[in-house]
């Protein structure tokens, strides 16, 4: 029976998520993105909504069921506060949830408590790889086994945290598939690149470029399971971190547009800018439903899943760019220079395109 | 709790209309397209029968029981369909659509009874709504048409001009219907001096004249109505009869209610017909060996598939406004804003979807040898009325702008 | 050295078929379209101001020299007054510049005089395949080399004229190269469709299916030179139709938004129509000076011309699609009927897609 | 007679701007982007050396001589070439950018001589243009900084606050530059009370204050001035200091007429900017293979070189628009129409490809290894200043549309 209406647990989650969003992430975005950092009792905080820990059922450590749709709802607001605020309080969970989906009983039960059960602290994921036509379903990353190991070669980028992360899940193509690799701290062969990565966008988080140089793995490292309901996770929790970034964009335009005056009305009161905010909260709300159908699909195991979370996130790339833009559009000379907050958000919303695996529902 | 789950008893309905679609719209949908002004009899006369045996009078909701309401709902998910099977066909469905939505939104009980009960009858009936006239087309607060009452007789004189009206042929000459005219009271009241009046087929003074000829949806009759001292009963006003000056706007604000019921409903034609065309187009490609491949990274697809897959993602989006916006109508919530913004989307993404598929399918697409090219034709109609894609941006605007229409014209 | 102005002559061109296009074509396009049929009086009128006789030089009967861009200056007026007029207008010119370009001297000497000395006829161009993705360098249509002959084998859509022209040019595959064939009217194996092809736009030309069944022509009739030049003169003479078209739904609109009272100012006062209206002018003389600039590529014998050419005309279709479909728009429920001309440039402005191989300049 | 080829002596120049693109821009683009507010003084000097070696003395055409005028053309061809080489870069060029335009738009030959003969120096110096105020942006007539003449000492007295200047601190503080102050010299006459004056380096009251810290172009400052009792010469107004109400809006036509010159030279460094990052893509797609086949249908064609030949389609036909717009310029044609268009749709374009650009290149795009990023947010700023997309869009419909700025605003 359609209905478009969050529990009401859903909707206590979106309360407090979105008081942190806006309280702590929002205020601290600005000065995380010049200075290049992250405060850790900001993340701590952000940690202790217990979002990913609701995600995981009381045996592995955590207090619930996975719900892809409650994560959306979830990042949507966290991502709405600051998107690399967003991204660093869930890495854990670049780590967690691959584990919970593709694990076996045994990964799970060993991994999972030590992340769920204590403060935060960094994990990582290495997905994306320095090409112009990354596939996650086609990695150049391979895994080849030899006797009990497998070997890891290739090359990563936009891995957060990797120097300090306590492990990190490594994806790798194996027999043509993809597949993912518990890689702990300090491996052999595992290069991290000695300086941050610089990006567009999402300064407050350090990236590094990781080179997996015949890294030596055992067996037991391998997640079993498929890769798609992974990917789909990711898709969709970066989807909905998309809307997020454009809800802040929009919200802030609109209150601009209807404060300051020009030609003796509100900015808003122009027809040409009224439009443009009437076609981008639109625009929010009909991939915001796609990014829920998508996620509705994946709780619900239905067959097109991967296909609605693709749809799902190749929606929210354009989505966002246009909104942010707008944004910055409808600011003018103001969105264009660093002290609001607009461009950030269009710098960011640019690299939704790819930022799939850099977050996870 | 969210859920994309189709119901039960709306997949039931959903499941019969499709058959009707597949089998009594789409076989003729070229002949009708080809015969404008010919009327799709067979439709008309199984839609009617369907409707009494399954013991229905209107498309239109009439829910009045306790429990969780689908009606809405259902009507889009029926219109979606009729408008996949033919969007000019689906326009001749009897059984009431705008002018009975309109006595729904702002009649008393009496009314609903005394008008809308010839649909229940042995043969079908239309009704049709009088908004738009010559001088004003999105301004519906400029209309002219006057309604004096004449206190000896206790009748209202109705005088003015009516064009673009949908359905008028068959539900004042083709049927005992009626159609919804729109009219002051008080002019110098603007918007609060605005009226719905009810006027049945055959009264005196209300001529139909000129039947227009389409760009598409030319199955549907679009024709102009006089009315030239045209007499109807007091009591066929909807509403009040009394004017509050400079107070909340009653006849404008039945107008719009009405609106919010009726836009979802329009956007669910586009959605039907973008639809249509996007299947079609998946299915001629996929004849000629183009499968889309869902999940590759952009930079992988062909310029095609790239296109396709934009379509997806516009359609199914636009879907979801629509089923939102009537889901919060049959909820009780106030949907102005979503019942705007998906007929917004919905017009866009119909005319993109239909526009982009007649340029993919090159000389095919141009050609009349497929439908594609017929529904680019009956696509456009879905921008433009029910209010235009920029009233409903303007409406749009003031709600997530807080601001009223004096502010942000 | 820059210029954008056209020369005199030029001027005086565009002012004689700018009149005939308004006070003829334009008048007579409802019911042509509506009747489809265009009256040979109109089209002989047209015929009369000798656009295609002043491209064909003194020794072939004409009086003048070939100029792409003059040619374009003069079919964008004539198809801002009617498009099908100003197809039909263009008729003899499909066979005999082609002629022109890729033919021999001897082809000249014998083809082009009873052209252009004479009254308008119908000829006709075999060129657009019923497929999809119809391709002008890759046609499916073939040419085989037998004996003394050309074997003609394929089949070929939107002929115009098929049924009465004197003679057409086909064209067809040869040695993997496109290569144009003079195919008189009533050759065995030539099959023009019994019943005109029906089409979204365009009603007033009788178009026909015609399928070439093993046609077998004399040697003499190939043209010998190459494609490319024919198929960047016709490029540009569609892509100049089609800046016709979308100028004559722009100023119409404009007129209309100048016209008619909404909430109390003009249409064009408001904000959301201005700007629209603003766009389409800037989008139409943006692709105006591509498709002049291919033009006088074309006339200059610069290396990239067919480059040139082929971004004009994709430039064009779009263009025309955006702005006959705004002309439609800012007229609302006016525009959707039958009564004004925009819905006509709507369903022609569509075709523009497919129409390369009906005009040539 | 229409002609699309350059002529030989703007040619000439093309090549030598290109080689300092290439050679002086280029290289240290990335170091002034990570280094904000450094001044990059090797380029500087160096165009200040070759400007004079050439007997130039600012970028802005003063050609009096008869015969065919080039020089706009030519500066469009110099600032294409140069923001192709950086954008921000090309922001410190000094000798005189749009303070001296207006000069050369509204002042008198006097005025002209003697503020721009500073150009001509031993060293670099630099001008800048102050109109927008912290409370307006886009609507220059509510400009609140005023101009009273004290008639004793005939000097003008200024006082304001002005942000968004371009080059503020070199033209005030790294030179002895100067600014163009709008501001009203009768508050009751709206924009008819407008006048332009110049404001010299060093003069008292006023101060530059605030570097901004900006999403692009950040070799180029942007600062805030302050004007508090700042006095200037009567004869530093540029224009009559006479107002006439309700007539002629001399002032701002003066603005108008300096928008007119500009606003092609900023589409120009739109245009720049967008080839360079379409040329970039272009060659790191082939570098991976990648080869954008021309010709083809659009249904044969990948969906990166779809977007591509898009990319190319929308860069030539917007940089033909600039350049008819200064071609009317040099020729004297009335050119506000072509001016705004060029504008519109530099930014547009300039915005479109490098969001695309960096889209199509993946992590490479987003990655500061490679310059696409910073293209990006170099090139937002085009559709921003010298009037915005909207303003231009304006500016446009009042013309093609025949109407006063009352009558559309």
């Amino acid at each position: 029976m359609y209905s478009f209406e969050p529990s009401e647990e859903q909707k206590m989650l979106i309360d407090a998520v979105s008081r942190y969003a806006s309280n702590d992430l929002r205020k601290a975005a600005h000065e995380a993105e010049e200075n290049k950092e992250l405060s850790s009792k900001l993340i701590s905080k952000g940690w202790e909504l217990g979002i990913l820990q609701a995600s995981i059922p009381e045996a592995y450590g955590g207090f619930g069921e996975r719900s892809a749709l409650t994560g959306a709802l979830a990042v949507e607001e966290l991502a709405c506060g600051d998107l690399a605020g967003a991204m660093a309080v869930g890495a854990p969970a670049l780590f967690a949830l691959p584990v919970l989906l593709a694990g076996s009983e045994e990964q799970k039960k060993q991994y999972l408590p030590p992340i769920i059960e204590a403060d935060w602290k960094p994990y990582s994921a290495a997905l994306i790889e320095p090409a112009f036509d990354f596939d996650p379903n086609d990695l150049k990353t391979t895994a080849m086994a030899e006797g009990d190991n497998y070997i890891l070669t290739g090359e990563k980028t936009l891995v957060p945290f990797a120097d300090k992360a306590e492990a990190m899940v490594a994806y790798a193509r194996l027999n043509n598939e993809t597949k993912a690799f518990i890689v702990p701290k300090g491996m052999t062969g595992l290069k991290i690149g000695e300086a941050r990565e610089k990006f567009m966008g999402l300064n407050a988080i350090p990236f590094f470029r990781v080179t997996l140089e015949g890294v030596k793995i055992p067996q037991a490292n391998l997640l079993p399971g498929d890769f798609a309901p992974v990917l789909d996770g990711s898709r969709v929790a970066v989807a909905a971190m998309a809307i997020g970034v454009a809800k802040a964009a929009f919200g802030y335009s609109r209150d601009y547009a209807k404060d300051r005056d020009v030609f003796g009305v509100k900015v808003a009161q122009k027809q040409a800018i009224a439009f443009m905010l009437a076609e981008m909260a639109t625009e929010i709300e009909a991939i915001r439903l796609l990014v829920w159908e998508a996620a509705w699909a994946i709780d619900n195991k239905k067959e097109d899943a991967s296909q609605k979370a693709y749809l799902a996130i190749t929606g929210a790339i354009d989505m966002t760019m246009m909104v942010t833009d707008r944004a910055v559009q409808i600011l003018g000379g103001h969105g264009y220079i660093r002290e609001h907050p607009v461009e950030l958000w269009m710098r960011n919303g640019r690299g939704f395109a790819t930022f799939t695996g850099l977050a996870m529902v | 709790m969210i859920d994309f789950e189709i119901p039960e008893k709306i997949a039931g309905t959903r499941l019969v209309v499709e058959t009707v679609a597949v089998n009594m719209m789409r076989p003729v949908s070229r002949y009708f397209d080809e015969h404008e002004h010919e009327i799709p009899w067979d439709y008309i006369n199984f839609m009617h029968t369907a409707t009494r045996a399954m013991g229905g009078s209107s498309m239109v909701p009439s829910e009045k029981k306790e429990g969780p309401r689908f009606g809405f709902q259902r009507l889009a998910v029926m219109v979606e369909m009729l408008s996949w099977g033919d969007a000019g066909i689906y326009l001749c469905t009897p059984g009431g659509m705008l002018g009975s939505a309109a006595v729904s939104a702002t009649g008393s009980p009496e009314q609903k009874e005394r008008f809308l009960k010839r649909f229940r009858g042995e043969t079908p009936v239309f009704d049709a709504m009088c908004m738009t006239e010559p001088q004003c087309g999105s301004d519906t607060s400029a209309i002219r048409t006057t309604a004096v009452l004449d206190q000896e007789k206790k009748e209202w004189l109705l005088n003015g001009e009516k064009i673009f009206v949908t359905a008028g042929h068959k539900a004042m000459l083709d049927s005992e219907g009626f159609v919804v005219v729109w009219a002051t009271i008080d002019k110098s009241a603007g918007r609060a001096g605005m009226r719905p009046f009810v006027v049945e087929a055959k009264t005196a003074g209300c001529q139909v004249l000129k039947m227009e000829h389409k760009l598409g949806i030319r199955a549907s009759d679009t024709v102009s109505i006089v009315l030239q001292d045209c007499r109807v009963p007091f009591e066929n006003i909807l509403g009040s009869p009394e004017v509050v000056k400079d107070q909340a706007t009653t006849g404008f604000k039945g107008a719009m209610a009405t609106f919010d019921a009726t836009r979802p409903i329009v956007a669910a034609q586009a959605i039907g017909l973008a639809r249509a065309t996007l299947e079609l187009l998946k299915e001629m490609l996929a004849e000629r060996g183009i499968i889309i491949r869902y999940g590759l990274p952009r930079q992988k697809l062909s310029s095609v598939e790239k296109e396709v897959i934009e379509m997806e993602i516009l359609l199914r989006s636009a879907w979801w406004l629509v089923l939102k916006a009537v889901w919060m109508m049959d909820n009780g919530k106030p949907n102005s804003l979503e019942s705007s913004m998906s007929k917004v989307r919905a017009g866009d993404v119909v005319n993109r979807i239909t526009q982009k598929a007649v340029e993919i399918m090159g000389p095919l697409g141009y050609s009349c040898e497929y439908l594609l090219e017929k529904w680019f034709r009956d696509a456009k109609i879905s921008d433009i009325y029910e209010g235009t894609g920029q009233i409903n941006r303007l409406v749009v605007a003031r709600q997530i702008l807080g601001y009223r229409s004096s502010e942000l014209r």
